[in-house]
C-alpha cells in the first residue's frame, strides 16, 4: 500500500495505463502543463504526440478523440470543468454513446472523457455545473464517480480498458485527499458500489458527498444510530443491488447529491427504492441536495448551500423520527 | 493521353456503374418510400452522384470516408454491398447496421465507410479524429469528409477544420455545395459565397471544382489525398452541385428555388455527361453500356429482394449493441 | 371555442403574440418555409425582420437570441428536432438560464426555446431523444410540456409574455390531433397541472404520455379500476400540490414518461412522492418510460419501445395487486 | 492635428485615469486574493489596459460591450463604479451583481456593460444579439464585443461573426490577442497566426493594431464603430498585447513564456507609453498626472473600504435573482 493524493492516484493510473497500452493517448487544453492536474508530467515521458494540448475547440477535439477510438485509440480526455460540458455534448451524446448501436455494433468508442466538479471553488454559476445526472439520462455511457485515491486510481484503470465510453467525475474538494492505494496494477469493477461503512438503521447514499456522509455517520453512532453508508462509485450502471439490500436492512433510506435536487442523481436513487425497495421501507425517502438554485459566487453563501455533516444529520434524524 | 485513358478504361467504366448505382438506387429508395414501405425520412444524392464518385475512387479501397445526413450515394461509391444498405433502409436485420441505423446512419467499415452523422457537421470531427488515428499509428492512409454547404455554417466545422489543419492530419474534406441547407440559400445563411474561400482561415489549401464533372472531382481529390499522404495535412475541396429533387423525399415545401435554376442544373446532369465523355473517347460502346445499366438495376432489384426477405430485429436485439456487456440493462423491464 | 390541430395552436398563439407585441420575433433554419410547422407563413404578416432564417448555427442564433433578450426582445427561438439541443445547450444552460441570476438582477431574458421530441417518425438515435429531464436539472429555466391544442397554445402564449427563459417540448405525434380551443385571447398559467380525468383507485401522472394514459384509464374503467390521470403540462416548476393530494388520495402511483427511464422527469415525480406523500402510499411506484436504450431505426422495433396503452394498464393492475 | 489633440485634452486625461485605475484596481485586486481575501480565482488584465480603455472609449457610454473571463478591466474602461465593482470581488451584497456573479461576472448595465461571460467564446453571440436587438429596434447603437486570442478557435465565433455578417450587425469584434490560451502558444493552437486574418471568412474587414497604444486601439475602434452604425455591418479588430502576470492570479504554472519576452512587452508598456504621449505634447504636467495618479489610488482605496463595510448577502438573497416570481422555490428546503 502506497499513500497518495486523489490527484497523484489517478496520474499513476493514467500513466501505468500509457505505459501498458501504446493505443491510449491524452488530449485536453494544457494537458502539457497539466492545468487540471492529473496530465502534469506526461508529456516528459510520452512525448507530445500522446500528450496533446489542443486549442479552445471542446467540441472539435471530443469528437476527433471518438473518431479515433472508432478506429481503434484509447483517448483520455480532459475536459477540465464540467460547466464546459454543454459545448461538448453533442459529441458525447451523440456521436460517443450512440456510434456503436447506430452501426450495429461496427464501431467501438473505448474513450475515457473527465470532468472537474468544482465546488467552494468560489468561481460562480458558470464554472459550478454538477452535470453528473444529465449524462446517466443518455444511455450508451458509462459513468464512474470515485471519491477516494484507491477507487479513482482503480476506476480510472478499469475506465481505459473498458470498450465503451465512460465519463469521469471528480469534485474539486477531493484532489488533495490522500489514501492507502493497493501497489501494483489493479482495478475496480465498474458497476459495483462500495459500502464505505455498515449500518443497521440507515442507509445513507451518498453520491460525491462520502465525507460529509462519514462524517455523519461518526456523530450519529454517539446517539446510538447506526447508518449504513453506500459510495456508488458507479452512477451508470448502477449497483441497484448494494442499495436495495441496504434498504431491505436498514428500512430507510436518505440519500444524497452534491448536484441540484430536481433529477438528481439522488432522484434516480430514491425512484429505484420506491418502485424495487418500497416494501422494506418504513419511513419517507429524504434528499439532501443543492436546492434548485444557481450557485452563488459570495464564499459564505457558496458554503452553505451543500449538504454537508450537518444537514445529513438533521435528515437522518428526520427519517428516524419518522 | 490516350494511352493511359486505355489503360485506366475499367476505373472509367466503374465509375460510371457506381453513379448509376447511386441512382438507381435512390430511386427505388424513393419508390420504396412513396410506397410506404419506408417509413422514416430520406435524403436523395440524385444530381450529386459525381460527387460521391469522383471522392471515393479518388482514395484507396481501405481508406476511411464519412458521410452525413444525405448520405446513401457515399457508401455506394465507396464500394459497399447494396444489399446490406437496401436492408438497412427497409429496416431489416440484415442491414449494414442491423436495421438500428437507418438512412441516415449507413456506416460500412469493410469497405472503410465510418458512417454518416444525422446533426449537421458532427462528422467532420470524427473525420479528423480518424486523421489523428491515421496519423499516430503510421498507417499512410487518408480520411475523407463530405458534407454540405449548410454544414459550413456550424461551430464545429470551425473547430474540426483547425484542429485538422494545426495536427497536419490527413483528410480531404469535401464540400458537396448544392447552395442550399433544406430551404435556405447559401446567399442569405453564409457570408462567403464559395466555401472554398474559408479554407484560407484555417491555413490550408482550397479548391472549387465542378461538382457534375467526376473526373474534376476525381482529381481534385486525388490532390488532396497525395498532400495528405504527403504529410502536408488538409485540403478543402469544393464541388458545385446540385440536387434534383426535395431536401427530403417526403417534404413537400413552398417553393424556394425557380423551375429555370433546377432546370439549368439537370442540363448538366453528372452520368449524362460522363456518360458522353466514355462513348466519345470510345471506351465503351452503347451497348455496352446499356448492358452496365441492366446490371445496375438488377443489383437494385437483388438488393430490394435480399432486403424483402430478410426478417425485422427482434425486441432482444436492441441491447446487443448498446454495450460491450449489456447484460446490467438487459435485465431490466421494458416498460 | 374553435377546433384546430395542435401546430395551428401553437401558430396562433405565436401570430397573435407577434401581433399583441413588436419586441416579439421569431428566429430558426428554415422558418419561413415553416419546416417544423409552427411558423408556417408568419413571414407573410410580419416580414422578414421578424421572422429569421438562420444559418446551421444552433449554438450561434440561440445565444443572439439570449443578447436580444437581454436587452428588451422576445425572441420565439425555433430549435426543431430536440436532439440538436446539446449543439445549443451552452447558450441555454450557461447564458439563457444563469444571465439573470448572475448578474445580480440586472438582465432578464425572455426567451422562449422550441424543441420537438421525436417518436414513431423512424428517424434513428440521432433525432429521437427526449431531453425534458436534463433541462429540468437546470435551474433557471421554465419549461412547458403541452400536449392539447388547448393547452399549447395557452401555454405558448404564457411563455412569451413571462420574463424568464423557457424551453417548450412537445412530442411530434402531438401535431395533428385537433382539439377545442378557447376563442379570443387566453392563457393559462406555468405550474399548474391538469388533471384530466379524475379518479379513485391509482394516480397516473403522465409525461408526454397523456394518449395513453387516457386510454389506459378508459380500459381499466371497464374493469372498475378508476384512473385519475394527472397531466403535467408545466415540467419546471411541477405542480406538486396537484400530485400529491392526488396521491394522497388514491394511495397509488404510476408515472410514465416517454423518456429514458434513469434520471427522468419520471423519476422526479416518484422521488417527490417517495419523500413526500409516503405516508399515502399503500403500494410501490411504478415507472413505465422508455428503457435506457437508444431508439432504433427500425420501425418494428421503435414501435415497441415506447410507454404505451398496454403498458400503462399492466403497471396499473401492477400496483393495484402489490 | 495639435488643435485637435488640445480640444481633445480632457478625453486622452481621462483615457489615461481610466487605464490607471485598471492597473491600481488590479493590483489592489491581486493583494487582496494573496491576503485571502478574494478566494476565487481572477484573471488580471495587467499589461493589456491600452486595449480595454482604447476599445470602451471609442464607443459611447450607451452603448454596449460584453466581456469575458479577463474583464475586469472591460467594466472600468467602460465607466463602471469602482466601489460596486471591489465589492463583487470581494462578495458583498453591494457589489454590482449582488456578489453573485464574482471576478468572471461582473456586469454593469448602467454602462452599457452587458456582462461578462466566463465560457470561453460564449459572449460573442451575446454580443451580436445586442447588435441584433439595436438593429431591430433602430436605436443607432453598436456593441463592443472583447474576446481573446483562444477564444477565436471555438466553434462559436465562427457561428456569432458569421451571423453577424450576414446580417450586418453593429458590432465591433474587438480581439486581444495576448497569444496565449492559459499556457498553450497561438503557435500550437491556431492554423493563423494573426486572429485579423479570419475576418475574411466573413466577409468582413479585419485590422491588427498595437494593443500597446491606447490611440491606435481607440482609432481603429471608432473607425469600425462608425461603420457599423453606418449600417455596413461587423468589424474584427485584433490588439496585439500581452499579459503580464499568470493566467489566473491564484495559478502556479511551469514556465511556458521566457523570460525575455515577457521582459520585451513590458518594455512597451502601455500606460508608461501613452503617460510619455501626453507629456511630450504637454498635454498635462508631470504634475498634474501625479495628482492623477494620487486620485486613482484614493478611488481605489475608496472602493475597498466600501466593499469591507458591505455586508455578505444573507441565504434568503439566493432566490432574489434567480426568477421573475421565485416564490414556488424559495418555498422549499434548502437540505
Ligand atoms: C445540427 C443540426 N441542425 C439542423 C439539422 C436539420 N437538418 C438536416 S439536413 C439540414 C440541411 C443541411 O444542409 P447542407 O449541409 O447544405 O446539406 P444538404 O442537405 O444540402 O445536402 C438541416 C438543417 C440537423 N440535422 N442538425
Ligand atoms: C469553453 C471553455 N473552455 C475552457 C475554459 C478555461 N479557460 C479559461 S480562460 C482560458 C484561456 C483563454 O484564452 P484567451 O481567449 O486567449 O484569453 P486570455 O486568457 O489570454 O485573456 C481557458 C482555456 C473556459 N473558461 N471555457
Ligand atoms: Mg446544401
Ligand atoms: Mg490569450
Amino acid at each position: 500500500m502506497a499513500e497518495m493524493t486523489f490527484i497523484q492516484a489517478l496520474r499513476a493510473a493514467l500513466s501505468e495505463e500509457m505505459r501498458r497500452d501504446p493505443q491510449v493517448f491524452v488530449m485536453g487544453e494544457d494537458v502539457r502543463a497539466g492545468t487540471f492536474a492529473v496530465t502534469t508530467g506526461l508529456v516528459d515521458e510520452f512525448g507530445p504526440e500522446r500528450v496533446r494540448n489542443t486549442p479552445i475547440s471542446e467540441a472539435g477535439f471530443t469528437g476527433l478523440a471518438v473518431g479515433a477510438a472508432m478506429i481503434g485509440y484509447r483517448p483520455y480526455v480532459e475536459l477540465t470543468i464540467a460547466s464546459f460540458c454543454y459545448v461538448a455534448m453533442d459529441m458525447i451524446v451523440n456521436q460517443a454513446a450512440k456510434n456503436r448501436f447506430l452501426f450495429g455494433g461496427q464501431a467501438k468508442v473505448p474513450a475515457v472523457f473527465r470532468f472537474v466538479e468544482f465546488s467552494r471553488s468560489y468561481a460562480a454559476a458558470q464554472h459550478t455545473d454538477r452535470p453528473h445526472s444529465l449524462f446517466m439520462a443518455i444511455p450508451g455511457l458509462k459513468i464512474i464517480a470515485p471519491t477516494t485515491p484507491r477507487d479513482a486510481k482503480g476506476l480510472l484503470k478499469t475506465a481505459i480498458r473498458d470498450d465503451d465510453p465512460a465519463v469521469m467525475f471528480d469534485d474539486s474538494t477531493f484532489w488533495t485527499r490522500r489514501g492507502e492505494v493497493p501497489e501494483g496494477d489493479y482495478t475496480i469493477p465498474i458497476g459495483r458500489a462500495s459500502i464505505a461503512r455498515e449500518g443497521r438503521d440507515v442507509t445513507l447514499v451518498a453520491i460525491f458527498t462520502l465525507y460529509p456522509a462519514l462524517a455523519a455517520a461518526e456523530e450519529l453512532e454517539k446517539e446510538g444510530v447506526s447508518v449504513e453508508v453506500i459510495d456508488p462509485l458507479t452512477l451508470v450502471p448502477l449497483d441497484t443491488e448494494t442499495i436495495l439490500a441496504s434498504v431491505a436492512k436498514t428500512g430507510r433510506l436518505v440519500v444524497s447529491d452534491m448536484a441540484h435536487r430536481t433529477c438528481s442523481a439522488a432522484s434516480e436513487v430514491a425512484a429505484l427504492v420506491a418502485e424495487r425497495g418500497f416494501r422494506s421501507l418504513r419511513a419517507p425517502i429524504r434528499r439532501v441536495c443543492t436546492p434548485d438554485v444557481h450557485i452563488p459566487y459570495s464564499p459564505p453563501l457558496e458554503r452553505q448551500i451543500y449538504p454537508d455533516k450537518d444537514k445529513l444529520v438533521a435528515a437522518v434524524r428526520d427519517v428516524l423520527s419518522a | 493521353m490516350a494511352v493511359e485513358v486505355q489503360a485506366e478504361r475499367a476505373t472509367y467504366v466503374e465509375m460510371l456503374r457506381r453513379m448509376l448505382a447511386i441512382r438507381t438506387f435512390e430511386q427505388k429508395a424513393e419508390e420504396l418510400l412513396n410506397r410506404g414501405e419506408i417509413l422514416g425520412s430520406m435524403h436523395s444524392s440524385i444530381g450529386q452522384e459525381a460527387v460521391c464518385v469522383g471522392g471515393c475512387m479518388a482514395v484507396r479501397p481501405d481508406d476511411y470516408m464519412t458521410g452525413h445526413h444525405r448520405s446513401h450515394g457515399h457508401p455506394i461509391a465507396k464500394g459497399a454491398d447494396l444489399k446490406r444498405l437496401m436492408a438497412e433502409l427497409l429496416g431489416r436485420v440484415t442491414g449494414v447496421c442491423h436495421g438500428k441505423g437507418g438512412s441516415m446512419h449507413l456506416a460500412d467499415f469493410s469497405v472503410g465507410s465510418l458512417g454518416e452523422a444525422a446533426i449537421v457537421g458532427s462528422s467532420l470531427p470524427i473525420a479528423a479524429g480518424a486523421g489523428l488515428a491515421i496519423k499516430l499509428s503510421g498507417s499512410g492512409k487518408v480520411c475523407l469528409a463530405f458534407f454540405g454547404d449548410g454544414a459550413s455554417n456550424t461551430g464545429i466545422f470551425h473547430e474540426a477544420l483547425n484542429l485538422a489543419s494545426i495536427w497536419k492530419l490527413p483528410v480531404v474534406f469535401l464540400c458537396e455545395n448544392n447552395q442550399y441547407a433544406i430551404t435556405t440559400s447559401i446567399k442569405i445563411s453564409s457570408a462567403v459565397q464559395q466555401i472554398a474561400h474559408r479554407a484560407s482561415a484555417y491555413a490550408m489549401p482550397g479548391q472549387v471544382v465542378d461538382g457534375q464533372d467526376v473526373l474534376a472531382v476525381h482529381a481534385a481529390v486525388r490532390a488532396a489525398a497525395d498532400r495528405a499522404r504527403a504529410g502536408e495535412g488538409p485540403t478543402l475541396v469544393e464541388a458545385m452541385t446540385y440536387r434534383y429533387g426535395e431536401h427530403s423525399t417526403r417534404l413537400r415545401l413552398p417553393l424556394y428555388r425557380s423551375a429555370e435554376e433546377v432546370e439549368a442544373w439537370k442540363q448538366r446532369d453528372p452520368i449524362v455527361l460522363f456518360r458522353g465523355w466514355i462513348v466519345e473517347r470510345g471506351l465503351a460502346t452503347a451497348d455496352e453500356l446499356a448492358h452496365l445499366e441492366d446490371a445496375v438495376k438488377a443489383d437494385v432489384e437483388a438488393a430490394v429482394e435480399f432486403a424483402h426477405q430478410s426478417p425485422y430485429p427482434d425486441l432482444d436485439s436492441l441491447w446487443d449493441d448498446m454495450y460491450a456487456d449489456p447484460s446490467p440493462w438487459r435485465e431490466r423491464p421494458i416498460g
